[in-house]
């Protein structure tokens, strides 16, 4: 059989291969850096995705190690089931986060990272504290480990659904008299706010990029999966990158791409392909599992599911309502930050969010995971899902997994009541169509 | 004919409907589930077919009037020799099977004690079983499994004793054997049954119309063609049928409470391992579910549980707990610890009635908490399931529906275990007739 | 001398010893062991008292101390009651001097010990609420694969690719075994899942009260299974950092009835040396 | 008038306690008119503020083992614990129609999320969530602090129709001060003579406190001091204990009972922090919010519902706990699925090990039925400690 390629075909190979070829090296030269910290003498920052200052590290020309990130990772290697049993192993109970637990699970198997290499321990734990709980603990409980400096960057709640003043204030106030001394004196680098001006300025150019991709899921099909895809979107802006001329480049490719399937009106790609057709668009709530991504994705796109919008890709930040990081105003502008993440926001917020994306993005429903680790996002959803249902007149569904415990994934339990979902919304179309026919 | 068929291969019950081309159901069957699904759904259906049947014969007779209640009761006459005929069969295999075991070092001194043991328990069940199937009499269950196996313990213990084995040897010999059997597919020739069932009517009343023995000879001629068939149920995933012929359950429950009364538009399901919560429209099509998470807290299977804890039929854990006046407050409904729950408080000396009575209302608040989860409960409201024949479940049901919605129509069939089935087998119909994945309504 | 009972009621056993302690030495006379199994356990107790009182010639008046442990707290004629884990960790050094740690393994709930060299529990857990690694789980299981109980070890040692059971609940659980059948995966293989599955439950147990290189003694009904036993030696042999050996003895089972009775002698010749003599009624 | 037996005061505090219609609350509010009250969830809250508002400040732990709940498990996971759910299910049912505003203060998701749930599910009441800080530099954390008080202080008011003075504000510290010596009276009582105030009277006691004005609650305890002490009890071979994690989700009394059926006299305990969340009396002169403040930053408890700026300090707290009290051991008991108080744990006892300390763990939920496998744990608990502590 003869294989022709037309040159549009190879454009677009090429521009693919472009944007993931990117963010592999990215990560793999992060990880590198941190492996190497070592040596090189550079200084690490252990913190928290939600409420990252990835500007403010870089500042202090420090190295920035995120726990959370290092737990995905141990999750889509199969390796965090493990660590989740070893922390149990050293008396951490059943019930709790196992994020915390695949970290100090992995920490005390070697605390091997991602490219077979020991990670550092940390010069510093920088904990900002936002929309979590847990983190507070996770983090006594590295400084237990590590001994290390431990800066504290409480995020007021926002509770009311509005940023007040006395946020900011206390937040700056923090920033200014606690977080930034205590990151000059262990780094011995000085603190310069022009630097971190032109790291922020970057950074918005990037969240440009960002939003326009994430929001291109509008258009019929869409041309990404702003869950399962939007997940490897997110990776660079939410981790070390954000400020970097590396993630500007990233998203500039991201969006090249996405514009082109756009043209093409082609669907997401997937694991095995580009999808086949559009038949269900979902709007999901709630992180993915890790330990099954692969497996877990396939029962979407195998059924002809797209998200078109997700919660999850808002967790380091919720871009699409305006917020950029703004240059003039750098210390409000990282506090707003801080403010405005998802797991920040109260739980109105949230439904409003959602009930206005499944009607924004026009999508058939409302999908939950739920996640057996994360009391943050997890306490309350059956409230939300019963909201969006009754405010967007949209069927919802339920399904429950972790994020990193292979333990708590039952593919048959899932696949069956993602099953179950689709042939009601199928079902409920045909009997829409009969009611308009009659 | 023609016949449509569903089969829900449940988490513990294999239930199977047949249909004909007016919707009407032809006949029901149920088996236990097993290892084998192939098997259960074998069994299931050749019930239903049986079922049948007894539909296709009332229907030969035509069923009015004073002649309709003689016709009533040869038929029941004729159903209870028909099972005894299959019952007496199945004892015979289940006892060439146990004899079977009688082999290896753990018998090597005992064998012909525990060949003899075995020959006296069998003998003795084969002697009860013409009262099982006697007019009025009550049995534990439907299934062989518990009928046999409840029976088997009791007079396997005294057996033992007398012959000072252990009970242990017997008790062995009949878990292994058990499966065995169940898993055997069942003997087809089905006509054979009829025949020795009519024989043993017959003999039974001399009298008997030679009109009705024509007429059933006639209803046996029909054949039965098995035109589409359609599965569901916990197991589909497994289910030995390909893609096309596999509905969710949730569809199913909908659509079969649907069928059964078409006001509908909340369906309970309590189901041996999961509970859902459905809302229907006026079609029948499926607008919300929830279901149990992944805790089976609560379920069908904790009933299961608690009989064999109690050495109780679950036929006759509703009538007991109905004797209850003061339910106990029962808080943990962890079907693995119902055992430990139960003997806790049987030591503190709570009363086994109170007990259950508070098991039953645990179970039910648990649904009540998926139906709320579901959007709450709208009129009519339809209980289906296994659990929906149990009596004291109903009963606490009921209380709270009303206290918490209020006055809605509560409707319980007592065929509501076929529920799902009775859905599949209108996705049957409707694929054959050619509309689209049967969804279409 | 002293001569004293222990009866030990436990979720799906009742066990009883008595035992003679002299000048330091201990002498069991009798025991006695029933499987509730659909029956009273409380009636069972006494059944099992008479059978060992009966086995050693005596009378109960020739009893001195009538101790119960696991759930026998209720039982009317009784002395006194020790916590089960009292009476196992006892029981356990008595079956081995060299012990230093106790996993017992019973219907419903692991308990891990570590004690000292004079049988005093230094610290302790027990597996919490939900109930997939329990005997009764594994006891639903071979009934339903048609095994007897005595056989799952031999079976489970004969398994060449161990099935992953992974279901934390046990109805769950003993779907996916119906499930595995169904998909043709051998009993051996399944048992063996099963066992690895509880091992790796029991092993973290055990690490998370910090046993570390003892030697530990299995006891409870599961402790005469070998095929657990021999996967408790696999997990533990995975485990970085803990050197610990399993061991198990053919008196396992009755553990807390043997830990029970020493304790009872125990406190009988304190009380009776202290003047409180106390007598079984 | 003969002074009340502890029976008769422990009797009247369990009828409070089993009182899911909270009659005694309700009846406050309906003796004079324009009363109101306002509902708050553990951990922590300044009652003062409320109290000077002229508002009876209802504390609202839970349904217990007694609620059936059936709404509230339609909001909730099974991973999650029980009390948002049993909250749920005395919102839905009606059991606070006649509380004016709800409080939830900050001490994990749940409950931060929870207040999100009871602004959707019910809108026409006030409900806040109560910050309060996690550093505790006096300009920094102080200032925030101070900032959500004066919120409050303004919201109540609003509410009230009236103004909260200062001096309102220092009366109430005054009561508030009174209570809390009260209680530390009756905890010090108990450490010395645990056998005559077991822990779960003491509990009923102290809990009777989140549903009646405070006044009335200050006077129950000394009366219960006083007949307590009173009375002769047969002093019984038990074990020493602190029962620490506790803090959120309450145990079912039967727990707390069972502890001592199996051996264990509790000296210590976390149970109601709001009670005692602040050591010491807080000064009266001066700015009353200010005073607040300061007294929460630096003169409050320590436990898992804070973070330990101090890594040295670190679970001492538990340590001079145990050397005050005497005790011979901890029993770390929690909520299941609580985080906050689960992750904290093998910190605290990591702590104690090398404290020396012995301590056991277990789980619970309000609504625990099986107390089997508690009176087992903690009955080998006190068997070890008694068996061998001489030894
Ligand atoms: N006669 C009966 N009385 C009481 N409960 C029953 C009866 N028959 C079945 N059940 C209950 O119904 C459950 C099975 O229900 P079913 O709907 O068949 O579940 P599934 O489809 O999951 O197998 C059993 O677990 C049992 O608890
Ligand atoms: N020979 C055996 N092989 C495997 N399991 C056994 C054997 N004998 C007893 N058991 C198991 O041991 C359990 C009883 O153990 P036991 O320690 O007596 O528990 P409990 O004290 O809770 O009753 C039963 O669940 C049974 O399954
Ligand atoms: S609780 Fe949720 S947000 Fe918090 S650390 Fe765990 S997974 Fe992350
Ligand atoms: S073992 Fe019990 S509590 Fe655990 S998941 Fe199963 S049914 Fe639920
Ligand atoms: S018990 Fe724990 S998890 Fe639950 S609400 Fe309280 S602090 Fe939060």
């Amino acid at each position: 059989m003869k294989i022709t390629i037309s040159p549009k075909a190879v454009a677009k190979d090429v521009l693919k291969d472009a944007s993931m070829k990117k963010q592999k090296e990215m990560m793999a030269e992060h990880f590198d850096r941190l492996a190497d910290a070592g040596h090189t003498g550079a200084k690490v920052a252990s913190t928290f995705v939600p409420g990252n200052l990835n500007e403010l590290i870089m500042c202090f020309d420090l190295v920035n190690n995120l726990p959370e990130v290092n737990a995905i990772q141990s999750g889509m290697r199969r390796q965090s089931g493990a660590y989740v049993m070893e922390a149990e192993k050293a008396g951490h109970s059943e019930d709790v986060c196992t994020y915390v637990k695949s970290d100090i699970g992995m920490m005390a198997k070697g605390n091997i990272g991602p490219n077979g290499r020991k990670l550092p321990s940390p010069d510093v734990l920088l904990l900002s504290y936002t929309g979590c709980f847990t983190f507070m603990k996770w983090f006594e409980l590295l400084r237990e480990q590590f001994k290390c400096e431990t800066i504290f960057l409480q995020t007021p709640y926002m509770a009311d659904g509005t940023v007040t003043p006395n946020m900011v204030a206390y937040m700056v106030k923090q920033l200014k008299e606690d977080v930034i001394p205590k990151l000059e004196r262990v780094s011995g680098v000085k603190f310069d706010i022009d630097r971190l001006r032109e790291y922020l300025k970057k950074s918005a150019q990037a969240e440009d990029d960002l939003v326009y991709i994430l929001q291109s899921a509008r258009n019929k099909p869409s041309p990404i999966d702003a869950y399962f895809g939007g997940i490897y979107y997110i990776g660079p802006i939410f981790g070390a990158f954000r400020g970097t001329d590396d993630a500007i480049d990233y998203y500039r490719f991201l969006r090249q791409e996405v514009d082109q399937r756009i043209a093409a009106g082609l669907g997401p790609v997937t694991p095995d392909g580009p999808m086949e057709k559009e038949k269900y668009r979902l709007v999901v709530e709630g992180p993915p599992n890790y330990t099954n991504f692969r497996q877990f994705w396939k029962m979407f796109y195998e059924e002809g599911a797209v998200v078109v919008a997700s919660s999850y890709t808002k967790v380091g930040g919720t871009y699409d309502f305006g917020f950029r990081h703004d240059p003039s105003r750098p210390l409000e502008t990282l506090a707003e930050y801080c403010l405005g993440v998802y797991t920040n926001r109260s739980l109105p917020m949230r439904i409003d969010m959602l009930a206005a994306y499944v009607e924004e993005y026009e999508a058939d429903g409302l999908l939950i995971n739920s996640i057996k680790s994360c009391n943050s996002f997890s306490a309350g959803q059956l409230l939300i899902m019963r909201e969006v249902e009754k405010r967007t007149g949209k069927p919802a569904a339920f399904i429950e997994t972790d994020l990193v415990d292979p333990r708590y994934f039952s593919a048959a339990n899932v696949k069956n009541r993602l099953e179950s979902y689709f042939q009601m919304v199928e079902q409920k179309r045909g009997g829409a169509a009969k009611g308009v026919a009659a | 004919m023609k016949t449509f068929v569903g089969i829900d291969l449940g988490s513990t019950t294999t239930k199977a409907v047949l249909l004909d081309e007016e919707r009407k159901i032809l006949g029901r069957g149920i088996t236990n589930s097993r290892s084998n699904y192939d098997t259960a759904c074998r069994v299931a259906g050749q019930e239903a077919a049986i079922d049948a049947r007894f539909t296709l014969f009332r229907r030969e007779f035509g069923d009015d009037g004073e002649a309709g209640r003689q016709v009533e009761e040869f038929l029941a006459r004729l159903e209870r020799a028909f099972r005894l005929e299959q019952f007496l069969e199945q004892l015979g295999d289940l006892q060439q099977t146990c004899m079977e075991q009688v082999t290896g070092a753990r018998f090597a001194r005992v064998a012909d004690g525990v060949r003899q043991a075995i020959g006296e328990v069998f003998a003795q069940l084969r002697a009860e079983a013409p009262a099982l199937f006697a007019p009025g009499a009550t049995r534990k269950s439907d299934f062989f499994r518990d009928i046999a196996g409840s029976r088997y313990l009791t007079i396997a213990e005294s057996v033992a004793r007398e012959a000072a084995l252990p009970y242990d040897l017997l008790l062995n010999v009949y878990d292994k054997s058990i499966i065995a059997v169940e898993n055997r597919p069942p003997s087809d020739n089905l006509s054979d049954k009829f025949d020795a069932a009519l024989k043993r009517v017959t003999a039974e009343n001399a009298n008997t119309d030679r009109e009705m023995q024509a007429a059933v000879e006639k209803a046996l001629a029909i054949e039965l063609e098995e035109t589409f068939l359609v599965g569901t149920g916990y197991g589909r995933v497994t289910l030995p049928f390909s893609k096309e012929h596999i509905r969710s359950e949730i569809l199913c429950h909908g659509l079969g409470a649907h069928m059964m009364y078409p006001n509908t538009r909340t369906v309970l399901d309590i189901g041996g391992q999961d509970t859902k919560g459905i809302q229907v429209d006026a079609q029948g099509i499926v607008e919300n579910f929830q279901m149990n998470d992944r805790c089976a807290a609560g379920c069908g299977r904790y009933l299961v549980y608690i009989a064999d804890e109690m050495n109780m039929g679950l036929h006759e854990l509703g009538p007991l707990a109905m004797k209850s006046a003061k339910p106990a407050r029962i808080n943990s409904t962890c079907t693995v610890f119902a055992g430990a729950e139960l003997r806790d408080r049987l030591a503190l000396g709570e009363k086994r009635e109170d007990i259950l009575a508070g098991l039953h209302r645990a179970i039910i608040l648990r649904a009540i908490s998926i139906i709320s989860r579901a959007g709450g409960i709208d009129d009519e409201f339809t209980f289906t399931g296994g659990v929906a024949k149990n009596e004291a479940a109903v009963r606490e049901l009921k209380k709270l529906v009303a206290e918490n919605y209020g006055e809605v129509t509560i409707n319980i069939d007592p065929d509501s275990i076929y529920t799902g089935a009775l859905g599949g087998a209108e996705f049957a119909r409707r694929a054959a007739e050619g509309r689209l994945e049967g969804l279409d309504p | 001398m002293t001569i004293a009972a222990g009866i030990d009621v436990g979720t799906g056993v009742v066990k009883a010893a008595i035992f003679k302690t002299e000048d330091g030495k201990e002498s069991w006379l009798s025991r006695a062991i029933l499987r509730i199994r659909q029956r009273d356990p409380m009636e069972l107790a006494r059944e099992a008292f008479e059978q060992t009182l009966a086995d050693a010639g005596l009378a109960s008046d020739d009893i001195d101390y009538v101790a119960t442990t696991g759930e026998g707290e209720a039982i009317p004629f009784h002395t006194g009651h020790f916590y089960s884990m009292t009476s196992h960790a006892r029981g356990a050094r008595y079956l081995d001097p060299e012990a230093r740690a106790v996993l017992d393994c019973g219907a419903l709930h692991g308990r891990a010990i570590i004690t000292d060299e004079r049988g005093k529990v230094l610290n302790y857990k027990m597996t919490s609420q939900c109930a997939s690694g329990s005997g009764q789980f594994l006891e639903n299981i071979a009934r339903y694969l048609g095994i007897a109980q005595d056989e799952i070890g031999t079976l489970s040692t004969q398994a060449d690719d161990p099935e992953d059971v992974s279901s934390i609940c046990a109805v769950l659980a003993e779907t996916d075994v119906i499930n595995m059948v169904s998909r043709g995966i051998t009993a051996p293989n399944i048992l063996k899942g099963i066992h690895l599955s509880m091992a790796s439950r029991l092993a973290r147990l055990l690490k998370s009260i910090g046993v570390a290189d003892n030697l530990v003694m299995m006891t409870g009904g599961l402790a005469l299974d070998e095929g657990l036993v021999a996967a408790m030696g696999e997990e533990l042999g995975k485990m970085k950092g803990v050197d610990a050996r399993i061991t198990s003895h053919a008196d396992s089972i009755y553990a807390g009835a043997i830990g029970a009775a020493l304790w009872g002698a125990f406190r009988h010749e304190k009380l009776a040396a202290s003047g409180q003599l106390l007598k079984a009624s | 008038m003969s002074a009340p037996s502890t029976g008769d005061i422990v009797a009247r505090c369990q009828d409070l306690y089993e009182d899911l219609d909270f009659t005694a609350a309700r009846q406050w509010k309906e003796a004079k008119k324009g009363r109101k009250v306002i509902g708050f969830m553990p951990v922590y809250i300044p009652r003062e503020i409320i109290h000077a508002a002229g508002m009876l400040p209802l504390g609202i732990l839970g349904g217990g083992d007694q609620l059936e709940v059936i709404h509230g498990d339609a909001y909730y996971q099974s991973y999650i614990c029980r009390i948002p759910r049993s909250t749920i299910e005395l919102g839905v049912t009606g059991r606070l129609d006649f509380v004016d505003g709800m409080l939830f203060p900050s001490i994990c998701d749940v409950i931060r999320n929870l207040s999100g749930m009871w602004k959707v599910m019910f809108p026409r009441v006030y409900s806040r969530y109560f910050d309060v800080p996690q550093t505790y530099e006096d300009e920094i954390g102080g200032t925030f602090y101070v900032g959500e008080m004066t919120e409050l202080r303004r919201d109540l008011e609003e509410i009230g129709g009236r103004k909260i003075t200062d001096k309102a504000l220092r009366g109430s510290i005054d009561v508030y001060n009174k209570n809390r010596r009260l209680i530390r009276r009756l905890y010090e009582a108990r450490a010395q003579r645990p056998w005559q105030m077991p822990a779960w009277e003491v509990y009923l006691v102290v809990r009777a406190g989140m549903v009646l004005p405070v006044e009335a609650h200050s006077e129950i305890i000394e009366q219960y001091i006083a007949a307590a002490l009173a009375e002769d009890k047969p002093v019984r071979d038990n074990s020493r204990v602190v029962l620490s994690g506790l803090f959120c989700e309450q145990p079912p009394l039967n727990l707390i009972k069972s502890l001592e059926l199996s051996g264990c006299y509790v000296v210590d305990d976390d149970l109601l922090l709001v009670t005692r969340w602040l050591i010491g009396d807080v000064p009266l002169d001066g700015d009353p919010i200010y005073n607040l403040a300061q007294a929460f930053l630096h003169h409050s408890e320590s436990t898992a519902a804070k973070y330990e700026p101090d890594q040295e300090e670190k679970g001492r707290y538990l340590v001079r706990a145990v050397k005050r009290t005497g005790a011979e051991g901890v029993i770390f008991t929690s909520p299941s699925f609580c985080d906050p108080a689960l992750l904290d744990r093998p910190m605290l006892q990591s702590v104690l090990k090398s404290a020396g300390i012995p301590f056991i763990a277990f789980k619970y939920a309000e609504n625990s039925g099986q107390m089997q496998p508690i009176r087992e744990q903690a009955g080998t608990f006190a068997d070890s400690i008694k068996l061998w502590s001489a030894a």
